[in-house]
């Protein structure tokens, strides 16, 4: 490979070609203060609109400033990083960013995980000249299910509008209007509530500053818990246990579900229950369906559709109903591991506890946005109360459990409570991309071909790539799996599925990079997507730790079956466990 | 015979109403009526040497007449037939008079190149074209030239770029020639966007061939065979004489496949603007053309290497492309022999603001601003003092007194603060503020800023707050000196051309007009009388007889008084509009 | 209309082009026409040439001028519009300025029929280059 | 941003969907799309983006971006006489703002809007290109040129 000499702030360095001026820099030690450039590497994504001019350098012989992150290395470069010109200018344009910026800091969501308010300090900006008289950019905020806008703290640095569209090809944010009005914003300034969003939260989760954060559902929790006549369940998604260690300052992949039922139940939660055992429940559901979609296409049935496709993620849910609704009836009918788990707690524990249920608040604590939306959606709900009464995203768990002084780091590991705590193996792995499918295959492969399986890791599903095909043998009978995770891959999926043209049996998509470990509910990974390896490997490494590895094996899943539903795909199964689509393809009809 | 006295504002204000009369009646009084007629004419922009005189048929040129002059030219010239040898043109270069006006080197201050044939043929026919020589370029270069060779006369005539920066033509089509690539492009840039220019839009209009033919000659040089025309929708008539002339030259063969039996292909579509500025800047304008927000992007990658839908893109203004056709038929020589050494050929202003001829003039580079305005342009309204011309537009800067002798060329221009720019140019007088000149143009640059980077879309904001500031009497020191701080800072900072210019205008006139601005936050004084917030309006108690004229005409009731009795103007309820002054027949309103 | 196919096509097709137009100005002929040039480019039409242009072409035939009258583009005295070109044969051409229906009716009649100049001339100042 | 409920009657949609075939449904066309519908409708009501986000298979969000971007767009109806004021530098040196007030006290609305009985709107544009008629009013197709701000009733009066 060819490689690129220059100098960067008199040290000579040497970089293969097409190196950028910012990376080379980075090879040096040399930290150039960047706020709109972001390099999702893993994902294939780049936003470098080299629109907040942070990041700039005086490069030898150019008559202006040069952007770091969008000049590409030549050789001979003389790059100078720290001159009086860079500095005065990265410190003008800061206090220009900051002159259009709410300084209300202190009440801010994102204060202390803001990239602004970073650079602020790091630049000691002390004040901002002109502030008395400086007009400020001001727009309507905007309160959707799972997501506020409010673009008055928005920088133009075009994250969110990449992700939306190039990564997502959900299509809902666009630059609009022009100038200082300029803004990221939905079709006609309009609410989220009225645009094709999947509340996916890709957007929140590359937002360096205020503009795009989660609707806080703590405070309603804290009311919940304080009723002495509720009842509250928590339930905690896979992927949470992986990453919410970061928020307390553990490494990244660090597992800490011990210490997140201990600090859940000093929270004061009167059971501590977890997503997972749902996730068993959805396999036993989606895979009994899968096989009998299966078997009665084998059959020759042709009114039966193939591929089946999952639907966990409630972010991608609500993208086939805006794109595919030519195609309701081809993903699984079997609800989300979250509603399942409100159903099963609404019925079945609440008969257990004797109350009703209006009596239990159910709280689910997920690495997402999008089931806060989930949990409000109509069918979810009985006579007017929900299934699941509030979703808190990790990060919204990790403010908790500092607001009830936690000493998290330092918690001794607890258990689950049982029944709906207990959980296998399979039920973990639903937190990374491929392994709802992992999950299925391997309940699915036992229930076929009734034999058991040697090996139940599935590697072939795993991976980072966005788009997997695998085929998995049930004994002679081969299986096609699909797998895409980000919406712009399942686009491309679907697109070919639509084309009639794939054999694939089944398939699994999730809207977030790598799955719900990389969702829009994680702690911030600002921009370095090794955080989201680091969150697969925990995942697979807690499915290792597991006795029991498939989901049909759980014994509370089985006693749950003989006590309250009967067998997979029952009568009482299927008004509990499963729903419907809606066709949302005209919704994107504003006004 | 006839007599042509310059009727224009220049000339009048030194008499010329008087000059005709005395003609008429001398030439009454010899009994020539019926063989001499006097007329009045426009201007003939050579208002340093007015009051004019033009005799008919022999073409004699007097300057500087006086009325006292009159019987003479009657009984010398008209009744002897011998020219008044002392008011004749003198030439400076030599020193010698001269008697016939077609010697005048006067009227070699202005050549037509890029409107050779503007106001000459019918635009929308191709024959006229092609009898003056149309497409004659094309042809010669498809059956004697390699697009080398072609791209070589091009950089030997040192054509540069006349839309802006100046870049090398040649030099530009070298580079895209080079980037081999299934398909290329040849984009005309023709949305002039800069507020108070009309070069383009007239060269559209006036000769769209010409535009035609040198895209098919660009494209032949660089490899490309589609060219698009990205032009303003605000200019109707250009559109529709476009679309007439592709149509035309597809009839003829001259666009389309095989031109000219040469087995070269070349066609051209339009596209249109929408009313955005920053599509002046090449990537911007790429991206509108593909249907997006025509934002720019970091160059590099620049068009030539990845353009229109991410292929090889040259792009040129419409003014350049105007000037590719004679260079070829005349030569590379015989074009750089007209201009400066950095800068050659000529170059088209539109010529607008307090100038007595509004207009459209071609000058060879390096003419200096005093012909273009006193020779060229008759000089300054009203007879009012030249203080500005303002050249390069939003991104430009002002020349002032002291540049009045500057040779007008790319380098000089920028080594004046200001800059080429498309060809506006603006004239200013005595009583247009300066501040106020830069706060009208970065008001326009807030509007038209895409608002992509941070530099331009709050800088400039901040910048037109302050000039607000001061010329409403509330300014600093302070904020002067922020002003120039924040302008070198977005200038050095920004993304695009834009960015890069805005704060020019600010530059420009604290560079030139600094103790207008000290006199605005000192004194809170406007000494152009154009501030509002700075000026008062008081009636002079003497002069005032109470004839309650103002207090009737007051739009919002600021002025009291009794009949017969000075009158007062209430100045927190007054508006300054300025309809008291109007009305007031006693000159008893002033302004402070 | 018959494509060119050569560069030789194209000059055979100039010099004819330019026969026909030298024919018209230069009034080598005695019948030869007037010529009238009217700008039309967006300042002289926003300044009415259009309907000096008209009037100019019913006015001419109804009163028996021999004329061809065509549009061409902006002459550059953008503050004189709307401005007319008028060639008689064998003259050099003149330009007039501010030109509305009733001095399109006193060139006419002063000018056209009689080589009186009227007031209104524009001097022309520049050099165009000719090939 | 204000909306007035728009319906699009059949012919409507059809006549919009031909335009946007007549571009090939090329996304690539947006901006000669939008062109030629405003055109046709006077102005880009939301339901007409609709429309043609769905031809040309582009997301709504984004024709609104490019619609926001382009001062050439407008979604607001244009009264029945719209009047521009040209505020380019030329206009400007020679006394437009002042004519731009007059219209704006003597209509009582702001640039960018439409009188309440509909019958004209105002807006400014940059620089028509007839500098030597400054300043320009442009009422529908009819150019004002040397404007002053005494003569802004006499033009309003034509179209009384």
């Amino acid at each position: 490979m060819e490689t690129i000499k220059l100098t960067i702030d008199n040290k000579p360095v040497e970089v293969p070609a097409g190196t950028s001026v910012y990376q080379a820099a980075k090879n040096l030690g040399i930290d150039i203060p960047v706020l709109c450039y972001m390099n999702l590497h893993d994902l294939g994504i780049e936003n470098k609109p080299a629109g907040c001019r942070i990041c700039v350098v005086e490069v030898e012989g150019r008559r202006n400033l040069a952007p770091s992150c969008s000049t590409t290395c030549a050789n001979g470069m003389v790059v100078k990083t720290h001159t009086t010109r860079v500095i005065n200018a990265r410190r003008t344009v800061m206090e220009l960013i900051l002159s259009d910026h709410p300084k209300d800091c202190l009440t801010c969501p994102k204060s202390g995980s803001c990239d602004l308010q970073n650079m602020a300090v790091k630049m000691g900006v002390r004040n901002i000249p002109g502030q008395a008289y400086a007009e400020m950019s001001t727009y309507k905020t905007d309160f959707s299910p799972s997501i506020i806008r409010d673009m008055d703290k928005c920088i133009m640095c075009r994250r969110c509008e990449t992700m939306c569209n190039d990564f997502q090809t959900v299509g809902a944010l666009s630059g609009v209007n022009r100038g200082f009005m300029a803004v990221v914003a939905p079709a006609f300034e309009q609410d989220l509530e009225k645009s094709p969003c999947t509340y996916c939260g890709q957007c929140v989760a590359v937002c360096p500053t205020g503009a795009l954060t989660e609707v806080d559902h703590t405070p309603k929790v804290i009311r919940a818990l304080a009723d002495p006549t509720k009842t509250v369940l928590v339930q905690t998604a896979p992927a949470v246990r992986a990453a919410l260690g970061e928020e307390f300052g553990l490494e990244p992949g660090t597992r800490v579900t011990g210490k997140m039922v201990a600090a859940l139940r000093q929270i004061g939660f009167d059971f501590i229950f977890d997503t997972d055992f749902a996730a068993d429940l959805t396999i036993m559901e989606e895979g009994t369906e899968l096989l009998t979609r299966l078997g009665k296409h084998l059959s020759g049935d042709k009114t039966v559709k193939l591929p089946m496709l999952t639907s966990c993620c409630p972010g991608w849910v609500q993208f086939f109903e805006h794109n595919y609704s030519d195609m309701l009836d081809v993903p699984s009918t079997a609800k989300s591991p979250q509603q399942m788990f409100g159903a099963i707690a609404k019925s079945y524990f609440a008969e257990k506890l004797g109350k009703k249920r209006e009596d239990l608040v159910v709280v689910s604590v997920m690495p997402c946005l999008a089931k806060k939306y989930e949990c409000q959606r109509d069918e979810f709900k009985v006579d007017g109360n929900p299934d699941v009464d509030y979703s808190i995203s990790t990060r919204e768990l990790a403010h908790l459990i500092k607001e009830f002084n936690i000493g998290f780091n330092e918690l001794a590991d607890e258990d689950f409570d049982r029944p709906l705590g207990e959980s296998t193996g399979a039920g973990v792995i639903f937190g990374a991309t491929g392994g709802v499918i992992e999950a299925a295959t391997r309940t699915a492969y036992e229930l076929h071909t009734g034999k058991t399986l040697k090996n139940v890791e599935f590697t072939a599903l795993r991976g980072m790539e966005g788009i997997r095909s695998a085929t998995v043998d049930f004994d002679g009978l081969p299986i096609n799996i699909g797998i895409a995770h980000g919406l712009g891959n399942a686009r491309k999926l679907l697109d070919l599925v639509r084309t009639g043209k794939t054999n694939y049996h089944a398939i699994e998509i999730m809207a977030c990079p790598g799955g719900c470990i990389g969702g829009g509910g994680q702690p911030l990974h600002h921009g370095d997507t090794s955080v989201l390896k680091a969150r697969t490997k925990a995942i697979y490494s807690e499915d290792t730790n597991k006795v029991i590895r498939k989901s049909h094996e759980n014994p509370y899943i089985i006693k749950l079956y003989e006590e309250f539903l009967g067998k997979p795909m029952s009568h009482k199964a299927h008004e509990l466990l499963h729903t419907h689509y809606f066709d949302k393809s005209s919704k994107d009809i504003f006004i | 015979m006839h007599l042509l006295v310059c009727g224009g504002t220049g000339c009048r204000a030194s008499a010329s109403d008087s000059i005709i009369e005395k003609f008429k009646t001398e030439i009454a009084a010899k009994g020539l009526e019926n063989d001499v007629q006097v007329i009045l004419t426009g201007c003939f922009g050579f208002c340093e040497k007015g009051p004019i005189v033009k005799v008919l048929p022999d073409n004699t040129f007097y300057t500087q007449v006086k009325p006292e002059d009159v019987a003479e030219i009657v009984a010398e010239h008209v009744i002897k037939g011998r020219k008044v040898n002392r008011l004749l043109y003198i030439d400076p270069t030599n020193q010698e008079k001269i008697s016939d006006a077609k010697h005048m080197g006067f009227y070699r201050k202005q050549i037509r190149i890029a409107l050779r044939n503007c106001g000459v043929i019918n635009p929308e026919n191709v024959d006229e074209y092609i009898a003056r020589d149309g497409y004659h370029a094309i042809g010669k270069v498809l059956k004697e030239y390699t697009p080398a060779q072609t791209i070589d006369i091009i950089k030997k005539s040192g054509l540069r770029g006349r839309g802006g920066g100046g870049f090398p033509t040649g030099l530009k089509w070298e580079i895209a020639s080079k980037n081999a690539a299934d398909q290329k492009y040849v984009v005309c840039n023709a949305d002039e966007g800069d507020p108070g220019a009309f070069m383009d839009r007239s060269v559209l209009e006036g000769d769209p061939h010409s535009v035609l033919e040198a895209m098919a000659i660009c494209g032949y040089c660089i490899g490309a065979t589609q060219g698009v025309i990205y032009i303003r929708a605000e200019y109707p008539l250009a559109i529709t004489r476009l679309k007439i002339a592709i149509k035309q030259a597809r009839e003829y063969g001259l666009l389309g496949k095989d031109i000219m039996g040469s087995g070269f292909d070349f066609d051209i579509t339009l596209r249109y603007g929408a009313g955005a500025f920053v599509c002046g800047e090449e990537t911007s304008l790429i991206h509108s053309m593909e249907g997006l927000r025509g934002e720019p992007t970091n160059k590099p990658p620049f068009p030539a290497e990845s353009g229109y839908l991410g292929k090889p893109t040259n792009v040129n203004n419409v003014e350049t492309f105007a000037s590719v056709p004679v260079i070829i038929l005349k030569g590379a020589d015989w074009f750089s022999s007209i201009g400066t050494e950095k800068s050659k050929g000529t170059k088209v202003f539109a010529l607008a603001g307090k100038i007595n001829n509004v207009g459209l003039i071609e000058v060879p580079m390096g003419t200096t601003l005093r012909e273009v305005i006193f020779e060229i342009g008759g000089g300054i309204k009203n007879g009012k003092k030249f203080k500005a011309a303002q050249t390069g537009g939003p991104s430009g800067g002002c020349l002032t007194e002291k540049h009045l002798d500057t040779p007008i060329d790319f380098d000089n221009l920028i080594a004046a603060g200001s800059m080429m720019g498309s060809g506006g140019m603006i004239v200013m007088d005595e009583d247009d503020c300066m501040v106020s000149i830069a706060k009208f143009f970065l008001e326009f640059t807030v509007e038209e800023s895409c608002g992509k980077c941070a530099p331009c879309r709050i800088g400039n904001k901040r910048l037109y707050e302050i000039l607000e500031r001061i010329t409403n009497g509330e300014g600093t020191m302070e904020e002067l000196e922020r002003l120039r701080n924040l302008s070198l800072v977005i200038k050095d900072t920004s993304l695009c051309g834009l960015g890069q210019t805005s704060p020019n205008p600010v530059l420009s006139t604290m560079d030139n007009f600094y103790n207008e601005y000290l006199a605005h936050v000192n004194d809170k004084k406007c000494p152009a009388g154009q501030c509002k917030s700075l000026m008062k309006y008081v009636v002079e108690p003497e002069a005032c007889v109470g004839c309650t004229a103002c207090a009737r005409n007051c739009p919002v009731n600021a002025i009291s008084g009794e009949r017969k009795k000075p009158h007062l103007i209430d100045t927190a309820i007054c508006i300054k509009c300025g309809a008291c002054i109007e009305k007031c027949k006693f000159n008893a309103i002033s302004i402070k | 209309m018959a494509k060119i196919k050569s560069l030789d096509d194209l000059r055979v097709m100039k010099e004819s082009f330019q026969s026909k137009i030298n024919l018209r100005e230069k009034g080598e002929n005695p019948g030869s026409h007037v010529q009238i040039k009217v700008a039309m480019a967006t300042c002289g039409i926003a300044s009415g040439a259009k309907t000096v242009m008209e009037f100019m072409m019913e006015e001419l035939e109804k009163r028996g001028i021999e004329s061809v009258v065509t549009q061409t583009g902006c002459m550059g005295y953008c503050y004189a519009e709307p401005t007319i070109e008028v060639k008689l044969p064998g003259q050099e051409p003149v330009v007039f300025g501010y030109v509305d229906t009733k001095k399109a009716d006193e060139i006419i009649e002063k000018y056209i029929k009689n080589g009186e100049l009227v007031e209104g001339i524009i001097p022309m100042n520049y050099e165009t280059i000719d090939n | 941003m204000s909306h007035i409920k728009v319906e699009l009657k059949q012919e409507q949609v059809a006549k919009l969907k031909e335009i946007c075939k007549s571009f090939d449904n090329e996304a690539g066309e947006l901006i000669n799309v939008l062109h030629k519908t405003q055109e046709t409708f006077g102005y880009l009501p939301a339901e007409v983006q609709e429309v043609i986000a769905r031809e040309l298979n582009i997301s709504v969000a984004k024709v609104y971006g490019v619609v926001t971007f382009y001062s050439f767009f407008t979604m607001i109806p244009k009264g029945k006489h719209p009047i521009s004021i040209c505020t380019g530098t030329a206009c400007y040196v020679r006394g437009a703002e002042k004519v731009l007030d007059e219209f704006k006290r003597i209509l009582d609305v702001k640039v960018g809007e439409t009188s309440p009985d509909g019958k004209f709107s105002l807006s400014c544009l940059r620089c028509v290109g007839a500098c030597g008629l400054a300043p320009v009013v442009s009422v529908g197709e009819k150019i004002y040129g040397r404007v002053s701000p005494d003569g802004v009733k006499d033009i309003l009066k034509e179209y009384e």
